[in-house]
């Protein structure tokens, strides 16, 4: 009978969170591929928000999560919500609208989540989401919980905001189990890092919070997997707050109404440019993990699912104004009635 | 034994510590030296790893209670000033006040205010900030101006299931004193005839109170019977309390320490009128601080707020109208 | 030729670029994009080295601006949604706002907030913080409701040697044009009568002056005349104006988009019983957006903020009292 | 006839600068000290803030900023105040809430300035001062001045406000002539350092925000000189934005009402604990630039400056309701009449 070697155990281990990552990566593009559409039919009010190019580094740190973690997601995180546990149907709902969804036609796009599961939903304004991670394991330690850790990204841009400076600051201060994951996608907005930072690196940034700062390549799925994995085991282990950055390009507008016509020619020809789910495509062939006809099934099982929430969603009823609960508060009682 | 506002201020913190293990206290120097104002005095030593000192960051300070209380905590968020929960101001009302509206998910934090103006404090240690907060959907805007009040308002904060900003005024940190701590109180949302009378009403709250108190009594000295108002909470407005008063009164004077565009006395303004109109003899007054800056000099601020005199000087121009 | 409310925004600040060469902008995407709502389109390549993309830093940006006027510069600073300007409030109100009277040194700056509702926008792209700003002592709040006033009142603004928050309004971008620039107009502080009439006053200002316009124009159908103040500033409110409008009409609404606690609509009510009230044949009202985060999906927005059809029932029935 | 060497010369001139500083720094502390006892006989309303122990630091920061530099000085800046130029008697005035002062009785204490001559009022809030320092050297620039730098002060605490955070990474991002010099005292009011910040050393940040770092010793008056004139001359020959972060103990309460007896005792007897004028006085005698009786006529001098200061700013009239001019805008006719 054969024995597997410890060795052929960690290739298959390798192999299996390789693939199951990358299937997440395949249904965070192809979702929001699905989006864009619906949006340029006019199925989609408001703006629309691509993580297109991130899904390596977004998914790496959704599969090192797990259940009583806290994950604060951002604008460009389809692929961290999905491998976190976010029910694809979920960002569907939101963005069409659905009475039914989390935000219940409330909020929309991006600014969905479900905080009592420990997924949270961000408010718009960058860099606030650190602190409230923060607070939520200050809190975890207050109960005596364990084995847990809080994670959530950013931008290059949103580091740049006050909000994000004093989370950063504080969390270091309390050692708390911190892995925040930023994305030097080149671009806020329109504005290229030039005019965003001038220091050399941004995980230089790391050493004057006193977190553990890690540079990683957003373009490649093995690095991202392994070096985030460190980090989220770190911070688990009570090693404190890490600062992971990767480099990468927004393979997309800031939003799906921004053709990304300023973007430097020249940027799109760096290494940092490549698509990390190609890339990711290219080595699972490379290491014959799986077939091109494999691939081929496993893009059609996932634009099935898609089509799936899709349809459902859009068969969802609306917000209707005359039922819906116009209240602020959830103390009845302390409603002001004669604002009504 | 007699207690100050600052004292029932602390008492109250004890209490919602010992009696509830989800709460803790957060702020600037509120550890081991129990705070700018000794709001949290000793209760560090009392209650191990629950008062912590926070770093000059009050944007995180604020955004962390919102995801302790996501977890279940009840946060006590202490400003050092009012005035600097103006870096704090888009966790509070961005975040803090959204969370239930966009997720049904509560936010059961308490920020306290140090508020208002004291002798020689200036434009950045005396404001007083209820109409910003209050204008937000999703706050509850608490401004005790009694001894007991900031006892009970401020458990009842701690209990709300909802954000509460509690403007505590830090003229009424040591010259308010009381016999003793209540036992019972009226419930936040509800309004109080702090005076009874029949000419007159002044709607009113924190620390403007005893100077409305003081201009009533010295308008009794010509027999004239002043009812004052203590709004209790600006956000929401006890109203039926308010226009009941006006039904009694048919005049009203509204009276607040805030800047005078906007702010709670032209919204108490705003709901009579709309709402009792013709309960009014005369038309409705308001007084409130300069628009300007508040000023360091004592002679200078004595005459920027209201004070006593000049809501005698109101009152008797309303009388007469 | 015809011209948006964006383009004449656009248009103002190439024309004070082009007069002053102490003008400069600074936000986010100003630069070779041209903002967000491309307000600054082709600015950057027109006057090089003046058209300043900044980080996002609303605080610094604000800051910064401070620093310039005092040094004689005119910034322009644009916020990419006028949300966003809470987290650059305490530069605005503790700082731009204080300068004047602490040092006698003034402030010439311009904040231009993107403001207000508008499809599928959402809680965090959609408010009007006019009433935040108003309340502070120091400075003016503009809220330009016509395309004419968008380009003369940005051009007034940038003269002003006072800081000076500028709401323009998101939904009037596109929805309003004009058929050319104008050469003159009112000064700031001044309001305008939209629309004559002699049954009741409308009070509002921004995009509600449109939907206050098009309820008039349907009561109008019934021969009621209804009067409509466009207030142009919320700070100073002209009073003046407003009162002998009331004086016509005996009876007002005032209509805001703001969220419903306090606000310009509170304020001008005050105003007016306070110093009106004889006029008045019946209870002022007002009309506001409802006391929740603004909505995302179409058919809750369109239920949170006043419209055309809410502002005639409210009519209707400040007609019957 | 005597020829005096190029040694020689510097030795002189290193002689000047360090007794002009040291002046400087005793004409602060012995103002402050009369600040003091004027508090404690209830001369002063509201807050005394010293700079006790941080004479060195600041000084130096003065002695090295010349006309048509910014200076906006914070909590601890007496001597940085007096050696950019602030009279003497304009503290005192501010202080005793004098009408003639800058301030004119409007603010107070430390809240002082004027602006038209580069030297700003600070807002008490923590930061703030930073960004605006940063427009002013902006402005410079599009004026097309030359030869000018701009400086401010903060401390270990204000290092942890976002306002701090978006200036400095604005500051570098336009390679602004900005110093900026961080007090790192030990405390934030009670606060100590191990609950403000996680960083080995502050000066770590500066590689964060691609800002020039260097460390002083904030107790040794030379090496402040030395420091702090090589940052700012780098800012002025056009080497960007530097931090000068000195190691130093607060030698006061936060403000006079304060006795401090939160400072741990190890602390005090720490090296950064010495004080600053008493090293400068020692090495003033140890290096014979001055004996002891020029040191005491000096400090008369000194002590006689003060008075007449102090006993002008008590003669001067105080505000008055009655004539105050009550208006926040310099634009008269957009005074809304109806709020007064
Ligand atoms: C405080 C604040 N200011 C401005 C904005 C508007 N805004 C939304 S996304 C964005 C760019 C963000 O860039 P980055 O952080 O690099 O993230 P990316 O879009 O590249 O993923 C801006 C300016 C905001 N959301 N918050
Ligand atoms: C934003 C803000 N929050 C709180 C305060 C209140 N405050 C004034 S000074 C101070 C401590 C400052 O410590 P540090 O920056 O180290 O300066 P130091 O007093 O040690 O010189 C605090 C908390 C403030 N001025 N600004
Ligand atoms: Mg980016
Ligand atoms: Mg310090």
């Amino acid at each position: 009978m054969a024995i597997t070697s410890p060795r052929q155990n960690a290739v298959e281990t390798e192999r299996e969170q390789f693939l199951a990552t990358y299937r997440w990566m395949l249904l965070a593009r192809l979702s929001e591929d699905r989006l864009s559409s619906l949006w340029k039919a006019g199925k989609i009010v408001g703006g629309v928000y691509l993580g297109r190019g991130q899904e390596a580094m977004s998914a790496s740190l959704g599969v090192n999560l797990k259940k009583g973690d806290i994950f604060a997601p951002l604008i460009r995180d389809q692929a961290g919500r999905l491998a976190f546990g976010e029910p694809l149907i979920e960002g569907m709902q939101t963005y069409l609208g659905s009475r039914l969804g989390p935000m219940r036609g409330r909020d929309g796009n991006i600014h969905r989540g479900r905080p009592r599961e420990g997924y949270y939903a961000m408010i718009s304004h960058l860099g606030c989401m650190v602190s409230a991670v923060a607070g939520a394991l200050m809190a975890k330690r207050f109960q005596g919980d364990s084995d847990f850790v809080g994670a959530t990204c950013i931008g290059d841009g949103g580091m740049s905001t006050g909000s994000f400076h004093e989370a950063m600051n504080m969390a270091a201060v309390e050692k708390l189990p911190l892995i925040v994951l930023a994305a030097n996608n080149q671009y806020a907005y329109s504005t290229p890092t030039s005019r965003q930072f001038a220091c050399a690196d941004l995980v230089d940034r790391a050493i004057g919070y006193g977190f553990t700062g890690h540079s990683i390549d957003g373009t490649n799925l093995k690095d991202c997997l392994t070096t985030i994995g460190k980090a989220v085991a770190a911070a688990r282990a009570g090693g404190g707050p890490q600062l992971v950055v990767g480099t990468i390009l927004r393979l997309a507008g800031h939003a799906e109404h921004d053709d990304a016509s300023y973007v430097d020619p020249i940027v799109r020809h760096k290494p940092f440019a490549v698509d990390c789910l190609r890339a990711a495509e290219e080595m699972i062939l490379a290491k014959s993990w799986l077939a091109e006809s494999d691939l081929a099934t496993l893009r059609n099982e996932v634009m099935n699912e898609i089509d799936d929430a899709v349809s459902t969603a859009q068969k969802e009823p609306v917000p209707d104004a005359g039922t819906e609960d116009w209240c602020a508060l959830s103390s009845r009682h302390l409603v002001d009635g004669h604002l009504a | 034994m007699s207690i100050t506002y600052l004292e029932a201020i602390r008492e109250a913190q004890a209490k919602a510590l010992a009696d509830d293990p989800r709460v803790y206290i957060y702020g600037q120097d509120v550890g081991e030296f129990g705070g700018a104002f000794k709001a949290t005095k000793n209760l560090a030593k009392e209650f191990p790893g629950r008062v912590l000192d926070a770093p000059i960051s009050e944007d995180a300070i604020v955004g962390s209670a919102i995801g302790a209380a996501i977890e279940g905590m009840r946060p006590i968020i202490e400003m050092q000033f009012a005035d600097f929960s103006s870096v704090g101001f888009n966790q509070i009302v961005n975040h803090a006040a959204t969370l239930y509206w966009r997720t049904e998910v509560p936010c059961p934090i308490t920020v306290r205010l140090p508020s208002g103006g004291n002798l020689g404090s200036g434009p950045f240690h005396s404001q007083c900030m209820e109409a910003l907060y209050a204008h937000y959907p999703g706050l509850i805007v608490m401004t005790p101006a009694t001894v007991e009040d900031a006892y009970s308002m401020l458990l009842e904060a701690v209990a709300i299931d909802d954000p509460v900003v509690f403007c505590e005024h830090k003229y009424l940190y040591y010259h308010l004193k009381a016999e003793s701590l209540p036992t019972d109180a009226l419930p936040a949302g509800k309004a109080r005839i702090a005076r009874p009378g029949r000419d007159a009403t002044i709607v009113t709250y924190s620390a403007m109170l005893h100077e409305a108190l003081a201009a009533a009594e010295e308008l009794a000295l010509d027999a004239y019977q002043i009812e004052v108002v203590d709004l209790r909470t600006v956000k929401p407005i006890d109203t039926d309390t308010i226009l009941a008063s006006v039904a009694r009164t048919g005049r009203l004077l509204a009276v607040g320490e805030a800047f005078p565009w906007g702010g709670v006395t032209a919204e108490v303004i705003a709901r009579v009128v709309s709402e009792g109109f013709e309960l009014l003899d005369a038309p409705p007054q308001r007084l409130n601080a300069r628009d300007t800056p508040i000023p360091y000099h004592p002679n200078l601020w004595a005459a920027h707020r209201p004070t006593a005199p000049a809501i005698v000087n109101a009152l008797r121009n309303l009388l007469r109208m």
